[in-house]
Order: structure tokens, then C-alpha cells, then sequence
């Protein structure tokens, strides 16, 4: 069992190991995504009040979805590798970071795109909303002082503590942030619970979101085997692998 | 009491007396900020009053935040920092006891001054026990995670606004439940839910954040 | 990538302090190896080298500050990452930076650091005293010269209690007759038993003193 | 140009591009700050377009003065100040490049950045052309009466909020002629009358303001 | 208060850089009065004595950084107040502190330096080369040892043209290697005909060399 993990958690294993994988999770994305998006864009009928500009909802919603998993992902990494001082963990915090912002930010952008055709404005303070933008802060911040450091070793140890004092936070920033919200009652439009959408509707979306999962796996793959190149650029198997091409690896 | 808390709490203090401008310094940007207020947006008391809870707090999470950067950046530059650090002694509580100065010398005047700010700003009567209770515990809480995020731009240096960013998302639930209790207090509702979430964050936040930061600053020697 | 004659054979033997095969990395690239001494109580061990050679990088090892390194430091034969606390409690550490708040004087500081450390008896103005401070006690270390604010840090050799002195260039700044007083001062120091760790590009002229010499690493960057 | 000027200028552009983070931090510190205002006062955009301008213009004042801590700073205390005053060269024009980098890298993104801010705070239409050409001009006179702060207070070391509290009243005319402009332009006014009165400002400031600093510098290093 | 046995009398001669009858007070307190000194080009000064004595005060003086004293200090003949521009692209002060900024390099420091300064012709990546920096040009100097940050400081007097060189213990840090291509350096300088005055507490044997000695100020407090 421990050996497993610690085969599991060297790089280089891992590696090797995703080169093979990879490729089959990326058909999948693929095939997911593209299904949902001709079936959402294509196929699903029109809403009968927002006409086609609903249509956003396939990108919205599952990079909403993936923002928040994305932040418990990177946290989770982060205690691995302070915890138990995993290079491997390491790798996937600081990869996991500008990923997940970068959902954040899709699902912002597509978010305030949307609310101008359906609320007439770009941006209201709605509390889902609010809490996406804190959750944008918390990203920017763990980027920002993983890059500011330049000591490699030091960075990704400051980066993981704000990861985990932010994990101890996020529950608490939205439930402070629901409450902020309900208090206040604002007269304009809500951001209504999951509208009982109709079932055509529904079905790409889900597809969507299985795609998006599948395309956050690829990008945290992709970067993280980047990282370990950049890391182990002086080991011996890393030269081999660029230099003599022995290695059948893709 | 522990040795090394009452060292450094002492020696801190002594520190903050000896820069006596500075010990006024958070209180008078709390001052300053709050006059700028109705100049860049309206002289009219009904307008104040309402956005009054609101802008005290804050502003008051700005002068706590700003004198942060101070915390630890001194101790660091002349090396006492890296000397304290291999002390035989927990740093937990050195590090709390820096905390609690900077808690005393920006939290506790900026609480105790809000009242008149309150009255400048014609918060209404019904505010400003909530007011003062509100800025009392969450001034230590913004204290103590300030302090992390302090620690942990420590070796990046005096410059940017790194700092902000870092602990103003932690910030933001005592914000929210600060500024809502005195607006709570004004409409005649009990105060007693959000002041006691704030004294629980309180509690949460003085067991974890010495922690977190003496990890951080333990980090920050290491380059 | 360092030599060393610092009784590398001995350390079978164990010393007090012993340091061994450390090896340190500094961003990936190494900066030196098999380090190797061992030290009794009195001994007192010079860490010599050009510029940038890593000393002040050992030095901080030793005392704990910097990790993680290869090899092995013990302390009465314990691995001093095992008995950490009770290893500090022996240790002194006087860096490149001299650990003074600048505006407090020199005899505040002392203050604070002497409660910190465990300390002898001697008093703070005596400190002050054989450091030539007494006349600027009371003066914020802010409006010190360069070498009296040396001075200030170096008072709590003085009143410090701990066997193991830890110091990084302890004479840059010194006048002469300062330079003297710090040598009479660690020699004192060892004829009590106590053991000393310094960095110094001085000729120090002790008898016995172990070296350890450090050669530049740096070869391609 | 004047030599002195070019090689500051570039220089200390460099020094903010090798800090990349810190370039973008008064920015995000704009951005989070406000974004703080509506958890602390009200969700409610008709509220919020109303207290926008002010908001806005208070907000974009303290980012800018900030940043101010480490203008000269860093270079006080690595002797870098004392070296580059005793040059043969006219001190004027070093000031003024740092001043002008330092506007660069905080008032220049500012301005350009909070039509963004303003949209989310649902400032009326009317008022954003105002808004950036007011914050254009008024975040440069801030740099550079925030430089006289920043050489004033340079011995003083960096604890402390003093130099907020030196440079906040030379900000209040500014703030006033920023905010109010773009109150104008939203109730339908015409906006150039407090604009020109900026304009104003600045000339008169980025003439006076380069030589004092200059002289509080040369007293800085006298210590 | 301090004595002085650097050509006092010679003063009627009048030498490029003179000092007349210097006299500090800080804070009301009198550090050091009855300065005398008249250099030629390639001759040399020391300034020597205790810490605290005034060594950097009196260099600061001279760099025209520290101001009001009593006295004349003249360049050419001239006194310095009425000549400033013309007399300070002369000189070269190096003091305490480096005069690096942190987050860039040796080379982007000294770039920016020698822009600055009026400078010879040997370049850049030269002058690291000759302070044995080459290999660390592109390091920021945050990441530099003691003795490698006063190198890079150093670095500035192989480009610049000024003849009078100002140094505030510029052997502090260095190696021994180090100190021994400072001291060719200062010797060149003089062969060259410039004018070098510095601080230190290391004996410099150098033949010719003037001195000032200051003497321990403070009596009451
Ligand atoms: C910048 C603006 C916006 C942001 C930051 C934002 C953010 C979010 C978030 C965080 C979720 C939740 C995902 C989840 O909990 O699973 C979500 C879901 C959703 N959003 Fe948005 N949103 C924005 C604008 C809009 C607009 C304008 C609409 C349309 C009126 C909209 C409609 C929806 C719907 C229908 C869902 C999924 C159903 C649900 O879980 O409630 N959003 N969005
Ligand atoms: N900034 C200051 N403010 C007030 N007094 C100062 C300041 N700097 C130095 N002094 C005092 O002036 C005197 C001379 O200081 P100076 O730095 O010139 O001495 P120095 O001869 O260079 O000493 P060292 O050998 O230690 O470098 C000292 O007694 C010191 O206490
Ligand atoms: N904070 C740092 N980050 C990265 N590298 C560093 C840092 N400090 C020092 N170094 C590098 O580590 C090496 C050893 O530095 P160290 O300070 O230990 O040298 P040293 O022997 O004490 O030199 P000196 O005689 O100049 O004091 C140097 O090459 C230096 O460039
Ligand atoms: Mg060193
Ligand atoms: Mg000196």
C-alpha cells in the first residue's frame, strides 16, 4: 500500500504514467465537450423567456462548478505536501492555482456577459456572485505570492499555508456572504435557485459538466508534467528524454 | 505567564511608545479617511447616517490593515527576526504577544475613537454600542490574520500592496458581520447572532493564525 | 567541492558539537559538501573562505535557522534536529545583521535579549561597560556608528549564558582595540569551557583553532 | 533629455518590472477595496450608483498614496539616495522620473481600470468619460504631492501612517474637484470647469512639487 | 578634541582637495574640530580612530552630504560650497551602505551607475570580471553573500572616471583576495594621478599615505 503511494507520488512515475493516460482522458474531453456543445448550442430548445442567450449556460455553470472543486483541490495538495512533504503534491498546488482562476474568471466573464441580455447589467451583488469574485481574490492571492517568492521550495510552502488558511475560510466567507445577502433583501432581480429547467435543457448541461471535469484533468495533467520537466530538468531520466528519444513515452 | 510572550509583549510596547507619533497614526488615518468621506461624496447627514455602519467599518479595516506592514518587517531587516527564531521558546507566543500589541495600539483606539467618528458621520443613537463591540473583537481578528499575511509576504519585501490582497478575502466575513450588526442595532434587532459569530470567529481565528504565522515566519528566514 | 581538515577522522570519537558530511543546496545547485569537524568544550572552530563561499550559509545551518541540509549535526552525540529545544538553550547566534531594534538604545536591547537568553549575572551597565557603550547606553541604536552598534550586539556575549557561541564575522567594524577586547572575550569563553563558531576573514592567531575552509563554488551558472 | 532623468526613469521602471506582482498590486488593491464597500454598506445598485463617484475617487486616492511608502524607500535605505543626490546632476529631474514612473505603475492602470469598478458599483452612464480623465489628472497630482510626503518622512522610518497623515490634506482639493466632476457629468453638467481646474492643479503641482521633494530629500540624508 | 598630524602647516601650499580647520557638532555636541589636510594628486588619506570617533561623519563631509560644519574645504583652490557641481563630478563615494537596489542585478546596478557617473572606457561584464563577479552578474543582490554585495559596489570604481575616491571602509566583508585586488586597485588609482581619502580600520602600508587620527569624542552625556 505505502509503496504504491510513494511509486504513486514520484514524478517521474507519475510521469510516465500519465504520458499513457493522457491521451484516452483527452478523447473523452473531447468527446464530451463537443457533444454537449452541439447539443446544447444546436439542439436544445430556446428558453422561452431569455431566447438563445441562455445558451452561455453550458460554459457558465460547469466552469462555476469547477472554480470551487478546483480551490479544494489546490488546498488539498497543498496540506499533502507541507503534511507529508510530497514533491509530487507540490507540483499539483502550483499547478492547480492559475487553473482554477482561470475557471473562475470563465465563469465570471461568461456570468456578467449573460447578466447584461437578462438584467440589463453587467454585475449585480448577488451573493453567489460575490462569493465567486472572493474566491477570485484567494486564487490571485496564492498565484501572486507563489510567484513573488523566488526561492522554488519556499514558494509553494507560503502558497500552500494561505491555500489551507483560505480552505479554513471559504466556508465561512459564503456563509457570511449568504447571510450579507438575504439581510439586505435588494429590490433587483435575483440570481434564482437552479430553475426547474426543462429536462432537454438539463441533459447537455450535465454532459457539459462531465466534459469540464474531464477538462480540468487534462489541463492539471498537462501542467503538471510541464512542472516535473522543469523541476527534474537535471536528472538523468529527464535528459534522456530529451536528448535520446529512446524513451517510446508520447 | 510564558516567558517569551512577556518579553517580547514588553519590549513591543516599549517600541510602540518610543515611536509616539506612530502610536497615533492608525487612529488618525482612521480620522482623516472618515473626513475625506463626505467630501468626495455627500455633505448630507440623512445620506451619512445611512451609509455611516457601513463606511466606519471599513475604514477601520483599512487603518488596521495599513499598519500592518510594520508588524514584523523591522525585526526582520535588522536580523532579530532570525535570532528569535532559534530561541528555545515557543514562538507561538511571541508571536501572539506582537499580535496583541499591534491589537492595543491600532484596534483597541480605533474602537473606543469610532463613537465620535459615529457622531461626525450622524450614525444614528441605536449604532454605536453595537459599534464599539463589533470593532472590538473584529479589530483583533483582523489583527491576528493580518499577521499571517504579513508573515507571509515577509521576505518579498516592503514594496506593492501584496499584503491587501492576501488577507482582505479573509477579511471579509468580519466586515460583513461587523457592519451588519450596527445596521441590525440601528433597525432595532438584537445583536446578539452576529456579535457572538464574531466572537466565535475571534476565538477560531487566536488558536489558528500564531500558528499559521509562526509557520510563515519560520519560512520567511529560510532565503 | 570543499576541503576540509577539521578532524574529520575524529568524529568516531564523538564530540560536543560534531558536524557530519553536510552537504547544502542552494536553489538546485550545490554549494558544499562533506563538511566534517567535531568539537569539544573549548575548542573553537574558524570557518574560513572566499566571498560567497557559503559561510554564513553553514553558520546558519548550525544554528538551525536554514534546513534542510544532508548529513548530520549532534549535540552530546543526539542529532540536534531531535533535541532542538534543548540544543538552543546552548546556543548563541550573532548574525551579519546585529539584531537590534533601532529605536531602542543599546541597553533596551540588551534588556529584552538578556530575559530571552538564559543569562549570568553580570549586569547590563557592566556589559555596556566592557563594550565601551556606557557613555551611549541610553542613545537610540539608530544614532550609533557603524562599529558601536556592533558593540551593542556583541554586549550580550557578555551576559549570555550559552555554551555554544555562533558568530558571523564578529570583528567587521571593529576598531583595533575592540578587536582585541572580542578576543579576549572568546577566549575566555573557551577557557570556561565554552565553543566557539565564527566566520572571519581575520587572522585570529588562537592556538589550537580547527578550521574549516570553504573554496568557492560557483563553477558554472 | 536630461541624462539624470532617463537613467532613473529606467531604472526604476526596471526595478518595477522585476517585482512583476507588485506592479499589478495597486490595482488589485483598488479592485478589492471596493469591491468591500458593498459587503459593508448595501448590495442595492441604486444605492451604490448614488455613493459611486465618491467611492471611486476616495479609494483610487488611497491606492495611490499607499504605494507611496516605498517611493524612495528602498533606495533611502540601501545608501542608493545618498549616492545619487551628491551626483553633479539637477535632483529636479531624478525626482520628477521617479515620480513619473510611479504614476505609471499606479494612477496611469487606476484610471484605466476603473470604468470596470465603476460599471460594478452601477455608476450612470454619463459619468465614466469624466471619471477617467478626472482620476488621469488627479492620480498624477497625487503622486507627485504624495512624493513631498514620502521625502519628508523618509528618516522617520516605515512604521507608522504619518505620511498619510502629511499628504491627506494637500489630497483634499483633488478628491473634491475629482469626485464632484464626475457628479456633474452624471446629473448632466458640463464637466470642463472642475476638469480644467485640475489641469490646473497639476501644472502648478508637477512644477512646485519635484523641488520640494528634492530639498526634503537632501535634509533626509542629513541625519 | 583630535589631533592631527596631516600636513597642517602645509595648508598655505594649498593642495587640489584641502581641509581647513573642520569642525563637527551633532546635536550640539562637538565631535571633531582642528581637521587639517591638503592632498595632491596621487596622494591618499586615511581617516583613522575609534568607533564612534567620526570617520563617517567627516567622509560625509567631504562628499558635500553632510551639512553645516565649520571649516573650508576647497577643491582646486576653491571652496566646495561655490563650486558643487563642478567639484562633485570628481568624486566617487562609496559608503556603508552598498548603494544597490536589491531586485536587480551586479550588472543592472552597475549599468545604471556608470550612466550616471562619468565613466571610463572599460566595460561592464570587464569590471565584474575584475571584482570576480562575473559569474553571479545576473543574480539579483538580495541573493548576494556580504562580501559579494560589497563587491558589486566596488565594481563602480573600475568604470568611473572620477579622481577623488571616497570610501567608508570599503574593506569591510572582503576577502583576503579581495582586499589585496582592492588595495592594487587604490594604488592604480594614485598612479593615475587620483586623489583617494577612506575610512578603515585595517593598516593599508601604503607608502606616503596621510592620516587623520580622530580620537574618541564623548566625554560627558
Ligand atoms: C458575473 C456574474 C455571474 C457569476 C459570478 C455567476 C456565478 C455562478 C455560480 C458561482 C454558480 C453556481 C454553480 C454551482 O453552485 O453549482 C452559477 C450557476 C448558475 N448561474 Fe451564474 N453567475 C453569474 C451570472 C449569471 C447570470 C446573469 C445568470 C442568468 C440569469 C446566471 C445563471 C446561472 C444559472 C442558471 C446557474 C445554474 C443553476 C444553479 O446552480 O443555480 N448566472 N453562477
Ligand atoms: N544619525 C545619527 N544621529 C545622531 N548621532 C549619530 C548619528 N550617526 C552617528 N552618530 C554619532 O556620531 C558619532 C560619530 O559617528 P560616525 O558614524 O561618524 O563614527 P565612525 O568613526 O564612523 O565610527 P565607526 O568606526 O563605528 O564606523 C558617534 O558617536 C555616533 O554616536
Ligand atoms: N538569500 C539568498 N538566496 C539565494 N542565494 C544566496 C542567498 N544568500 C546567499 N546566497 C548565495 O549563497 C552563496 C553563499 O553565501 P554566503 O552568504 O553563505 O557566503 P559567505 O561565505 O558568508 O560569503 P561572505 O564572505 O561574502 O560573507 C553565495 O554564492 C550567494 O550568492
Ligand atoms: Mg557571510
Ligand atoms: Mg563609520
Amino acid at each position: 500500500m505505502w509503496q504504491w503511494f510513494h511509486r504513486l507520488a514520484s514524478p517521474r512515475w507519475f510521469y510516465q504514467a500519465s504520458g499513457k493516460f493522457l491521451p484516452w482522458i483527452s478523447m473523452l474531453g473531447l468527446f464530451f465537450i463537443s457533444l454537449g456543445l452541439v447539443w446544447g448550442l444546436g439542439f436544445a430548445p430556446q428558453d422561452a423567456k431569455q431566447g438563445n442567450s441562455f445558451r452561455i449556460i453550458y460554459i457558465h455553470v460547469p466552469s462555476s462548478f469547477l472554480a470551487l472543486v478546483g480551490y479544494y483541490i489546490m488546498a488539498a495538495a497543498g496540506a499533502i505536501a507541507i503534511i507529508w512533504k510530497i514533491k509530487l503534491a507540490d507540483m499539483v498546488m502550483k499547478a492547480a492555482a492559475p487553473i482554477g482562476a482561470a475557471f473562475t474568471f470563465v465563469a465570471l466573464l461568461t456570468g456578467a456577459i449573460w447578466g447584461k441580455p437578462t438584467w440589463g447589467t453587467y454585475w449585480i451583488w448577488d451573493a453567489r456572485i460575490t462569493s465567486m469574485l472572493i474566491l477570485f481574490f484567494l486564487y490571485l492571492g496564492v498565484i501572486i505570492l507563489q510567484s513573488s517568492y523566488e526561492h522554488k521550495g519556499l514558494s509553494s510552502k507560503a502558497a500552500a499555508l494561505l491555500a489551507l488558511v483560505g480552505t479554513v475560510n471559504i466556508p465561512i466567507i459564503y456563509k457570511s456572504v449568504d447571510w450579507w445577502y438575504t439581510l439586505h433583501q435588494p429590490a433587483t432581480i435575483r440570481f434564482t435557485e437552479a430553475p426547474s429547467m426543462h429536462p432537454d435543457m438539463f441533459q447537455p448541461l450535465l454532459v457539459m459538466i462531465v466534459g469540464f471535469y474531464f477538462l480540468y484533468a487534462i489541463a492539471l495533467v498537462a501542467s503538471i508534467r510541464v512542472e516535473i520537466l522543469h523541476r527534474e530538468r537535471r536528472t538523468k531520466w529527464v535528459q534522456d528524454l530529451v536528448f535520446t528519444n529512446k524513451n517510446n513515452d508520447p | 505567564m510564558n516567558t517569551g510572550f512577556m518579553v517580547i509583549f514588553r519590549r513591543d510596547l516599549l517600541v510602540a511608545i518610543r515611536h509616539r507619533g506612530d502610536l497615533a497614526n492608525p487612529v488618525i488615518f482612521f480620522f482623516i479617511v472618515i473626513v475625506l468621506v463626505p467630501l468626495g461624496l455627500t455633505p448630507e447627514s440623512s445620506k451619512l447616517s445611512e451609509i455611516a455602519p457601513g463606511i466606519l467599518w471599513v475604514m477601520a479595516l483599512l487603518a488596521s490593515l495599513l499598519s500592518l506592514d510594520s508588524l514584523f518587517q523591522n525585526d526582520y531587516d535588522d536580523g532579530t527576526l532570525e535570532q528569535i527564531i532559534i530561541l528555545p521558546q515557543p514562538l507561538y507566543f511571541m508571536v501572539l504577544a506582537k499580535i496583541i500589541v499591534h491589537w492595543l495600539v491600532t484596534g483597541l483606539p480605533l474602537s473606543l475613537l469610532a463613537p465620535i467618528l459615529g457622531m461626525m458621520l450622524s450614525l444614528p443613537d441605536a449604532g454605536y454600542p453595537a459599534l464599539v463591540l463589533s470593532l472590538l473583537m473584529g479589530t483583533a481578528i483582523l489583527s491576528l490574520l493580518g499577521a499571517v499575511g504579513a508573515a507571509l509576504t515577509l521576505p518579498l519585501g516592503k514594496e506593492g500592496l501584496l499584503l491587501p490582497l492576501i488577507v482582505m478575502p479573509l477579511y471579509m466575513p468580519v466586515l460583513i458581520f461587523g457592519a451588519n450588526s450596527v445596521q441590525l442595532a440601528i433597525n432595532g434587532f438584537s445583536v446578539i447572532g452576529p456579535l457572538a459569530t464574531i466572537g466565535s470567529l475571534l476565538a477560531l481565528s487566536l488558536i489558528v493564525a500564531p500558528y499559521v504565522t509562526a509557520g510563515a515566519l519560520r519560512l520567511s528566514i529560510q532565503g | 567541492m570543499s576541503d576540509t581538515n577539521a578532524f574529520a577522522s575524529n568524529s568516531s570519537l564523538m564530540g560536543i558539537l560534531t558536524l557530519r558530511d553536510i552537504e547544502f543546496h542552494r536553489n538546485e545547485n550545490l554549494l558544499f559538501s562533506g563538511i566534517n569537524a567535531s568539537l569539544e568544550f573549548g575548542d573553537i572552530l574558524q570557518i574560513e573562505g572566499p566571498n560567497g563561499s557559503g559561510k554564513t550559509t553553514l553558520l546558519r545551518l548550525i544554528t538551525m535557522a536554514l534546513s534542510p541540509y544532508l548529513g548530520e549535526i549532534t549535540w552530546q552525540g543526539e542529532n540536534v534536529t531531535y533535541i532542538r529545544e534543548r540544543y538552543l538553550k546552548n546556543v548563541l547566534f550573532l548574525g551579519h545583521q546585529p539584531g537590534l531594534n533601532e529605536s531602542l538604545s543599546a541597553e533596551e536591547n540588551l534588556i529584552w535579549w538578556r530575559r530571552l537568553n538564559k543569562s549570568n549575572s553580570l549586569s547590563d551597565s557592566d556589559a555596556l561597560k566592557r563594550t565601551g557603550l556606557i557613555k551611549y547606553k541610553s542613545i537610540a541604536c539608530s544614532h550609533l556608528s557603524a562599529g558601536q552598534v556592533r558593540r551593542a550586539a556583541l554586549a550580550r556575549l557578555h551576559v549570555a549564558e550559552a555554551k555554544l557561541w555562533i558568530l558571523d564575522e564578529p570583528f567587521s567594524a571593529l576598531d583595533k582595540e575592540g578587536s582585541r577586547e572580542l578576543k579576549i572575550l572568546i577566549l575566555d569563553h573557551l577557557n570556561r569551557g565554552g565553543i566557539v563558531v565564527l566566520s572571519t576573514h581575520h587572522d585570529l592567531e588562537i592556538k589550537n583553532m580547527k578550521r574549516i575552509s570553504l573554496v568557492s563554488s560557483r563553477q558554472a551558472c
